[in-house]
């Protein structure tokens, strides 16, 4: 049977409907950076941004940026009526100390563990940078990920053990990719559901780690 | 009479030494001081130890700073950017020290510096490459790093009016790293867009009391609102 | 819709357990959550370690419930005043365990537990009785004790403004402990004089945004000026 | 000779001589709260207060106090144009962080290392109190002691070793009292000045410390 891969939006929207009403969230840049679009309307979620910013809204009509108002992707953004600015301390605080609730990253690889490796591939002449990856992947109640299944050459990224360098230990609870939805746990991997037509057994072989069913 | 503001870039900037380590604001172009950044290359000194977010990119500021040779080292958490060529070439030459650090970690080792926070033990990073070598303890059953404070001679920051006691306030999210570099440094030198009379400024909105500030000097509003 | 604005004060106090650990703000009188504490010993909670910096005086507030026996241990560093008398005769009674603080350490660990800091190296208490036991450390020359978060359950704290996400400003000097112990609790309760629409709030000026904030409820102005 | 010595005006008057323009200074309870009163009109000097005030003027007329804006004793004080609020952790930092200038405390006794006691008395049955004590104490970049040169039996408080609990070690500079003005440094006690018709000798004997004449 043939199955059809979830689009970068149907990712995006897979994760937004896991979001409840109030919660805090910061949104990685990249790929989870389109979760913004697909919270649901009516449903009131405080977006965070590391360089300052609570109470982020959409972007600016063109002609209407201002670049004191920039994303952790340096994009242009708004500030909802209610929103607030502070400093970058109180801004990593506020993640280190464990006030949102959800952070959503993408990554290179998850490891069984919940071990997340995103922010080096270890290329001996690659220019390392780090930014807030490492902050938001352990200051968050509920680390996710979203990224996709696979590499271009097809090896998994769900692995047994990162061989990128980590960027936080443990830290993963749910990876959201365009095959399937898994949560980790205490016990291992568990997959909460996956694109239609594709064989719950071929979701393991494609995984290549050992996958529990919901 | 108290008066830290000063007449032009280059008075505010006299004095800086060769081997100063020297903090610069901003996050991408919100909060970075260009002009300030611009009146250092001018001003002359080298061998600086720079401490930002970024590493530079494109020609103007940092990245001006880093072309001109003036810099031997960067502590920073993203120096890699699309158009960060100058750093790029520098540290691939093995002409720039780099020491990387996650942003929440440089963040807090600031402020440490200004609060007189000897270390402090943090879990960002714990286990990852960037801690390698560094003391570790468990407390209360979760993993920590231990960070030391980032002390600098000077800070150069932008911020959105001052007056001449040195109170700042900032603008959206150019306010960033402002604060907390103002509080680190043994000189800290803002540029601002517009000077007020004493008492303008809402105590309750000061964001960073002029005790953090030694010099004030107005730029013309050019450029702000463009991307950086 | 988010809410958070509680329609009373006992509504705003349900569910405070037996056992919490509650901050209150305040630095004497202002900014002494006075009516939220009243609510606390109408709701009943007993067997309560409260963070304070001093530890009640007069009859009121602090001082009523630790009359009414509610309290089990206080943390503070300023416990002995003028008029302390149920705090004195409670603790040379030897009903009531105090941990002394000095107050910068008592400030610095309120906001630890809120920045998610594991310990961190102050040079304050250093040598003295206060530091007894404590590990030290030498750190560039100085020295240093290692000092550890203070975390709550409850936060009582007295803002001027909120608004329904829990954002809040403060009045003048009656800011103090409220932004801090704001960071450190699970569940933080602000009574207001005002509640306003949201995006009344200059996000320039909300010093506790409402992350922070679980309740918010408010109460009459009266007394605020008064000597407490 | 006789001798008459420094009232506490004279003594708050000797002090404030030393605090040049532009300091950033806190006056701590008791009589360091008199050096306000005698700081040289014109000269601007800017006082901190452990509770968040930078800026901090004179007490208010009667019927003009706001108990929302009270100095570290729990008086009513006003603020100067210019100044500035913040919140505790802010205001420690401050201290901790060496920014302040000059710090004046009161004492029970100076040693001549420098170190200070002036938090408890140690009687067992004495309800200990800090307060800002300690953090004063090491946070300033210049810590005063103003202070009475002896205990009301006629001990001097200038001591070899504090026999009182020790609110900070070795930071002590100079100590303003009703008789001398001291400095303490690596080399020991150094009396700067004292009252009319007292004789160095005498100075020594009733400080029963070793003094250097200036």
């Amino acid at each position: 049977m043939s199955y059809i891969r979830r689009t970068r939006d149907e990712m995006a929207a897979r994760v937004a409907r896991d979001i409840p009403e109030g919660a805090y969230v910061n949104l990685g840049i990249g790929l989870p950076t389109l979760v913004a679009n697909h919270l649901p309307r009516g449903r009131e979620i405080f977006l965070h941004s590391e360089n300052g910013i609570l109470g982020m809204g959409p972007a600016p009509a063109k002609g209407e940026e201002d670049w004191d108002l920039i994303n952790a992707g340096k994009q242009p953004v708004t500030l909802l009526p209610g929103g607030a600015f502070f400093h970058h301390a109180d801004s990593f605080a506020m993640m280190r100390g464990g006030h949102l609730d959800i952070c959503v990253l993408g990554a290179f690889q998850v490891a069984v563990n919940g071990d997340l490796a995103n922010w080096s591939t270890g290329a001996p002449d690659a220019i390392p940078a780090v930014g807030g990856a490492m902050d938001l992947a352990v200051g968050a109640k509920s680390t996710y990920v979203m990224m996709e299944h696979q590499t271009k050459a097809g090896e998994s990224k769900i692995v047994e053990r990162c061989t990128y360098p980590l960027t936080g230990v443990g830290c993963v609870k749910r990876v959201y990719t365009d095959l399937a939805t898994l949560a980790i746990g205490p016990h291992g991997v568990t997959a909460l559901d996956w694109v239609d037509g594709l064989q719950f057994d071929e979701l393991v072989r494609i995984s290549g780690v050992p996958l529990r069913e919901p | 009479m108290i008066n830290k503001l000063y007449a032009s870039v280059a008075d505010a900037l006299a004095g800086v030494p060769d081997g100063a380590t020297v903090m610069t604001g901003g996050f991408g172009g919100a909060g970075m001081p260009n002009e300030l950044i611009d009146g250092l290359i001018e001003q002359g000194a080298r061998d600086l130890v720079i401490v930002n977010n970024n590493a530079g990119n494109g020609e103007q500021g940092l990245a001006a700073l880093l072309k001109a040779g003036r810099v031997r080292k960067i502590i920073c958490s993203f120096p890699r950017q699309a158009d960060s060529h100058h750093f790029d070439s520098l540290y691939r030459a093995g002409k720039l020290e780099l020491e990387l650090v996650p942003q929440g970690n440089l963040a807090e080792r600031i402020r440490a510096a200004g609060a007189g926070v000897g270390a402090f033990f943090t879990p960002t990073g714990y286990g990852t490459d960037l801690a390698k070598g560094k003391e570790t303890r468990e407390i209360n059953g979760r993993m920590y790093v231990l960070e030391y404070p980032i002390h600098a001679d000077v800070a150069l920051i932008k911020a959105e009016r001052g007056d001449r006691w040195g109170n700042l306030t900032y603008r959206k999210a150019a306010r960033n790293f402002g604060p907390i570099m103002a509080t680190a440094a043994k000189c800290t030198i803002a540029q601002v867009f517009e000077t007020v009379e004493l008492g303008a400024l809402d105590p309750e909105v000061v964001v960073t009391p002029g005790i953090f500030v030694k010099r004030v000097v107005k730029v013309a509003r050019q450029g702000a609102m463009e991307a950086a």
